[in-house]
């Protein structure tokens, strides 16, 4: 009777001492706070993060992040191997946008030396950029469906569209994720002509995409329910906490990296920046959407302007490249925000220091001040909007 | 020969049952039937899966399954022997023997409504007088067993998922009610047979379903909402929403018992559909005069996996509810709405024939829709937008 | 705000159901095994050595210089400079890389070491079904299974390999006019100092 | 914007006694640094961010740089009285002679602000500030009271290099986890020989993991032999 008993699993074992214990961790007033670790391994915590939430009821009363388990030391990498090994190495910060931070560590190095960027390099630069951003987006609007419980429709069409975006970028790169494309100086090698028109075609098709993602998602009650008013933040905490990208625009701070720094050529393009009023996780939502648009807009003009000329400044070198001792900080609007390379040079083949400023990690600063007081099903969806990576964060 | 294939089950089982006794003969009649149905709801459990998993995936543009045996037919058959051969892992600190009934109680409980329901004319296991009212005790039991689990696992996520699916299932059960009444309202009866024969009339080739009435369209609205949030079904799935509590209260469930979970759903599922079929669709009749020669049964499961195919576009669809917004739509949009569609079948009731029921009825549902609608979304401050832009 | 977004929505998926029935656009889906999408030339993933000619021992390319060695990132590469020379496939004699090992499960296929290296030694394969049961065995190529035609190259990445080939026959051409010229020089070099020579002994005997 | 020498006197004329110095940048990038008493940091920042015509309100970059102890080779010409038999007679020349002095330059951890403007959309600043040594005296004020973007990046500045903010609201190890004793981005920094390598067939660390269990081993047998006394 005993071995059916144990074979159904009664009695089995003894329980480990203090097993009954409630799941409480302190008392207040109003009553009991139950605390529960989100992450490391929760279904959407996008990558290895973990909050830890104290809740009352389903309301959240403390939230902290913690972070480091996809850690690395990046930076620490980056000091001890030449300038151009660290390039595939910011391919796997944002794995999601390689080309983004390949440019952005160009672009430090780019400064660090004075280096000139051919004209054509520049285009291709602005294409593939913006070709990322526009694939990140998707992929976040798709995420954070998921997160609100789409059952990944949305995401499956945003990967859609990323697999043609990604054809693309194999096809010039020779990878789809790990492009590591960009060199310092220009770029690694030239698009032909039949590569341009492919991208021509490609981007004519993501317009009819972008009105079925809005005819999907733009008007849904549920969604509007979900997510107005929801993980507000303002515009004074947003600037204070550094808080970059979408994120900050949403709260309706007129920044946008390439308007103000016209890194690369982007003062030649003509596009607007969509600013949010709420700051809420719609407008986060809808201003990913809008931005989309504006990139296509770009897309279009670059595509159309393109020259011809190398891709690569004849003078840079590949082997043997020793900046003249300085340093420099470098920074592009990476469709997650300010990502920004700071680079000292002490004249060797290495960087003396090799820093990123991962917009992931610095806009999960607000993460707590945005979920107190909301539901449990509100925090993933306000870490769904805030838009994180791991791989850039823990770096 | 129409007839005969009408009524091949029943038949059947008269023929099975008259190798017996007479003594036993009733006894056996009804054991038959709950050996067909405990075999049957299974087999379209697995069938409803596959229709589950491919259409989700054509409308998420995937093939979805299609590597085991034809088309992937065979899907539903490897998923069950690999949850057969899973371990089984009870938490240390869990209470083992509700942590173990939990699956079997919502299995059984799901079970029980088919006892109730007409599958086709003459097909319904016991013909109860108080068929409606059976169901509906048997269907809030399922409760009880989510928090079985919930509760037993100890474990903070199932936790979470089972006080917000008894909430939820204790919420939807009244509008679920409510809406059902307006049909005894109309019959004059709690038995399921009545209500099926009393829609299995046709004025022309149209049919006289509920649903064609503006009280039962609305009343089959309000139910099918009800419905959704009963068996836990998106946009209603927050009790297992995985994005937010990993899987709810079965989230310390593994192997098997997770199967019957699974399966209870789909169970509970197929019932409920079962009986919003009964009540608004007529049951088993056909939806056209001229196609009554069709045997009944294959209408009735029609018209049940009809529903299933809209449980699952509703799925593939729409983003879930938050717990709050979720008791609201039940307590000041649902509820409101069918005790105001009580009142309007009341009046289609004693209004007598004629264009003007019809009118009046509507406009009443029409305008109670459209200021609630308006007045749910003021109050949660929640409208479309428009954005500016910067230079 | 009366449910016309929600059936927006359905009519949207609806309309995707029945699209990944009829255009390809929509369902973008390869059945793998049994269907592949054709190769894209660009494609990399891990390195492999070029060889001329027909033997793959005697043609490498690869002069063991160890630029890739210290170059890539991940340190996958293991070199071992030979101690002798032999000639390469053009007949000069070179160094070659005694051992020459790639560990594929540490590469992370940057293709650094194509740009850096100075002989065009060392290239991208595509070749991607390389799964195997030995976790460090298998994954170590070594020179042998590292070797592969200049044919295959030409093969996988056409554009490239004959941009390659045309730069390496041009300074191949270069080399050899140099050499050609420096040999002539030296001839002519020691013509006249064997003209001079014979000049002065006969002008010794004049 | 202003040039750095414009944001100096500036900030010396709104704090007194502030002691900002310039630092110049020789690499083209032209971005100049200032680099500022640690005593003064907080209201050096405050006033940075609320000055109507700087206005920092964005503190975009926040980093360490480890400058370890150096010793430095430096040549020096020195010049000094030589006596000398010049033509027979004994004269004193001054003469300059080349000679290798060393000395030990100590070593410190620089905290590194990258400071831009919203409002005003200029930038970057740059500012610096430097602890005393790298051992004990490794204090730095926090700025997270006035920019709250600084607040991960101290904590990770804490973490890495070890600097400790005073005035941070959270201080606490936030990429490795607590108790983990070391500083892994200071430029001294061993990596330990016990963490859980992946094998490569040609690598270093296998050989050193290989060596360390083998010394545990070791330790382990001969453990148990004074046990079994």
């Amino acid at each position: 009777m005993t071995k059916i008993g144990t074979k159904l699993g009664f009695g089995r074992k003894k329980k480990p001492e203090g097993w009954n214990r409630p799941p409480v961790i302190e008392q207040t007033s109003e009553g009991e706070l139950l605390e529960v670790a989100m992450g490391p391994h929760h279904p959407s915590t996008h990558g290895v993060f973990r909050m830890n939430l104290a809740l009352d009821g389903e309301r959240v009363i403390r939230l902290k992040p913690e972070f480091g388990y996809l850690h690395r030391n990046h930076e620490k990498l980056g000091e001890g191997q030449s300038y151009l090994a660290s390039m595939p190495y910011t391919d796997r910060l944002d794995y999601l946008c390689s080309l983004t931070n390949n440019w952005a560590y160009a672009l430090a190095v780019e400064k660090l030396t004075g280096q000139q960027v051919p004209e054509r390099a520049e285009y291709l630069r602005v294409i593939l950029s913006e070709l990322t951003r526009f694939q990140n987006h998707a992929g976040t609007i798709g995420f954070l469906m998921q997160d609100m419980g789409c059952s990944g429709t949305p995401l499956m069409y945003a990967f859609r569209e990323r697999e043609k975006i990604l054809d693309l970028f194999e096809e010039l790169t020779g990878s789809r994720m790990m492009c590591n494309y960009m060199r310092f100086g220009g770029c690694r090698v030239d698009a032909t002509p039949a590569w341009l028109d492919a991208t021509r075609k490609v981007v004519a098709g993501l317009p009819a995409f972008l009105d079925e993602f809005e005819a999907l998602l733009r008007s849904n009650e549920i969604l509007m329910a979900r997510t107005q008013g929801v993980g507000i933040l303002p515009p004074d905490l947003a600037v204070n906490a550094g808080i970059t990208g979408p994120l900050l625009r949403a709260s309706g701070v007129n920044y946008d990296i390439r308007k103000v720094d016209h890194y690369g050529i982007y003062d030649r393009f003509n596009f607007k920046v969509p600013l949010g009023d709420h700051g809420d996780v719609y407008d986060r939502f809808m201003i990913r959407m809008l931005e989309m648009r504006e990139s296509l807009k770009i897309l279009d003009q670059a595509l159309k302007e393109i020259p011809g000329g190398p891709v690569v400044d004849p003078k840079a070198k590949i082997r043997g490249f020793r900046p003249k001792p300085g340093e420099a900080y470098g920074r592009i609007e990476s469709p997650k925000g300010e990502l920004g390379f700071y680079l000292i040079s002490d004249g060797g083949p290495n960087p003396y220091r090799y820093r990123v400023r991962p917009p992931s990690l610095i806009n999960l600063t607000v993460l707590e001040d945005m979920s107190l007081g909301q539901n449990v099903a509100d925090v993933v969806l306000i870490l769904g909007s805030v838009d994180i990576v791991m791989g850039e964060v823990d770096r | 020969m129409v007839e005969k294939l009408d009524q091949i089950f029943v038949l059947l089982s008269h023929w099975l049952v008259g190798f017996l006794p007479a003594g036993l003969q009733q006894a056996a009649g009804i054991v038959i039937g709950v050996v067909v149905i405990v075999c049957l709801y299974p087999a379209l459990f697995a069938l409803a899966v596959l229709m589950e998993r491919k259409g989700l995936g054509r409308m998420q543009n995937r093939y979805g399954p299609n590597r085991v045996g034809p088309y992937g037919i065979l899907q539903p058959i490897a998923d069950g022997i690999k949850s057969l051969t899973k371990e089984d892992i009870v938490p240390l600190s869990a209470d083992s023997a509700v942590h173990f009934l939990a699956p079997i109680v919502v299995v059984v409980a799901s079970f029980m409504g088919f006892a109730v329901l007409p599958m086709g004319r003459n097909m319904v296991l016991v013909d109860m007088d108080a068929g409606l009212l059976f169901y509906f005790a048997m269907g809030a039991s399922t409760e009880l067993a989510v928090f079985m689990a919930g509760w037993s696992s100890r474990n903070k996520y199932s936790l979470l998922g089972a006080m917000r699916a008894v909430a939820q299932m204790i919420s939807y059960e009244v509008p679920l009610l409510l809406s059902s009444v307006a049909v005894v309202m109309i019959t004059g009866s709690l038995s399921l047979t009545k209500i099926v024969s009393a829609q299995n009339a046709y004025t022309g080739i149209f049919p006289h379903w509920y649903i064609f009435t503006p009280w039962g369209f609305a009343g089959f609205l309000m139910y099918a909402i009800s419905t959704t949030a009963e068996t836990n079904r998106s946009p209603f799935d927050l009790p297992e929403g995985e994005s937010e509590i990993v899987a709810g209260y079965h989230t310390e469930y593994s192997g098997f018992k997770f199967a019957l979970f699974f399966l209870g759903e789909y169970v509970a599922m197929f019932s409920i559909s079962g009986l919003g079929t009964t009540l608004f669709l007529g049951g088993w009749s056909a939806p056209f005069s001229f196609l009554t020669w069709i045997p009944s049964w294959i209408w009735f499961f029609s018209k049940l996996m009809l529903s299933i195919c809209v449980f699952i576009w509703l799925r593939g669809t729409l983003p879930r509810l938050r717990q709050d917004q979720l008791m609201n739509f039940a307590w000041k949009f649902v509820l409101p709405l069918s005790l105001i569609n009580l009142l309007v079948a009341a009046l289609w009731r004693f209004l007598g024939e004629g264009w003007q029921r019809w009118v009046f009825c509507s406009a009443i549902l029409l305008i109670a829709y459209v200021f609630m609608g308006l007045q749910e979304a003021r109050s949660d401050h929640f409208g479309p937008r428009s954005y500016r832009y910067a230079e | 705000m009366l449910g016309e977004g929600i059936l927006k929505g359905l009519a949207e998926t609806a309309r995707n159901f029945v699209g990944s029935y009829v255009s390809k656009e929509r369902l973008t889906t390869v059945e793998y095994p049994e269907q592949r999408i054709a190769p894209i030339e660009a494609t990399r993933d891990f390195p492999f050595l070029v060889y001329d000619g027909k033997d793959w021992d005697a043609g490498l390319r690869c002069v063991a210089c160890q630029i890739c060695e210290k170059e890539c990132p991940p340190k996958c590469i293991f070199i071992e400079k030979s101690k002798d020379k032999k000639p390469d496939a053009v007949g000069k004699q070179q160094f070659y890389p005694a051992r020459f090992d790639i560990d594929i499960s540490v590469c992370m296929s940057c293709q650094i070491c194509v740009e850096v290296c100075p002989f065009d030694a060392i290239k991208m394969n595509t070749e991607f079904e390389l799964s195997t049961t030995d976790r460090f065995g298998g994954l170590l190529l070594d020179r042998q299974q590292l070797a592969k035609s200049n044919e295959y190259y030409h093969e996988i990445h056409p554009t490239e390999a004959s941009g390659v080939d045309a730069r390496l026959a041009a300074e191949r051409a270069a080399a050899e006019a140099k050499a050609k010229a420096a040999a002539e020089a030296a001839a002519a070099k020691a013509a006249a100092a064997a003209a001079s020579s014979a000049a002065k002994p006969a002008g010794g005997e004049a | 914007m202003k040039t750095v020498e414009e944001i100096k006197a500036a900030i010396e004329a709104a704090v007194p006694g502030a002691g900002v110095e310039v630092v110049h940048n020789p690499g083209p990038s032209g971005q100049h640094s200032l680099r500022l008493d640690p005593s003064h940091a907080v209201e050096v920042a405050k006033f940075l961010r609320s000055d109507a015509e700087l206005a920092f309100d964005f503190l975009s970059n926040v980093t360490g740089v480890d400058w370890p102890d150096r010793e430095v080779t430096e040549k020096v010409r020195v010049t000094r009285p030589v006596t000398r038999t010049v033509d027979g007679v004994e004269q004193t020349v001054e003469e300059t002679v080349e000679e290798t002095r060393k000395h030990v330059e100590r070593g410190c951890l620089e905290v590194v602000f990258h400071l831009f403007s919203i409002e005003k959309k200029h930038g970057p600043l740059v500012l610096r500030m430097r602890t005393v040594n790298r051992t004990d005296q490794v204090e730095l004020p926090s700025l997270t009271p006035v920019w709250r973007s600084a607040e991960f990046q101290e904590r990770e500045i804490f973490d890495l290099y070890g600097v400790v903010f005073k005035g941070h609201p959270d201080l606490r190890r936030i990429l490795m986890w607590e108790g983990f004793k070391d500083h892994p981005m200071r430029r001294d920094y061993v990596e330990p020989d016990d963490f859980d390598y992946e094998p490569t067939a040609h690598d270093e660390v296998l050989a050193r993991a290989k060596a360390h269990q083998a010394a545990l081993q070791a330790a382990a047998v001969g453990h148990e032999g004074t046990g079994a006394d």
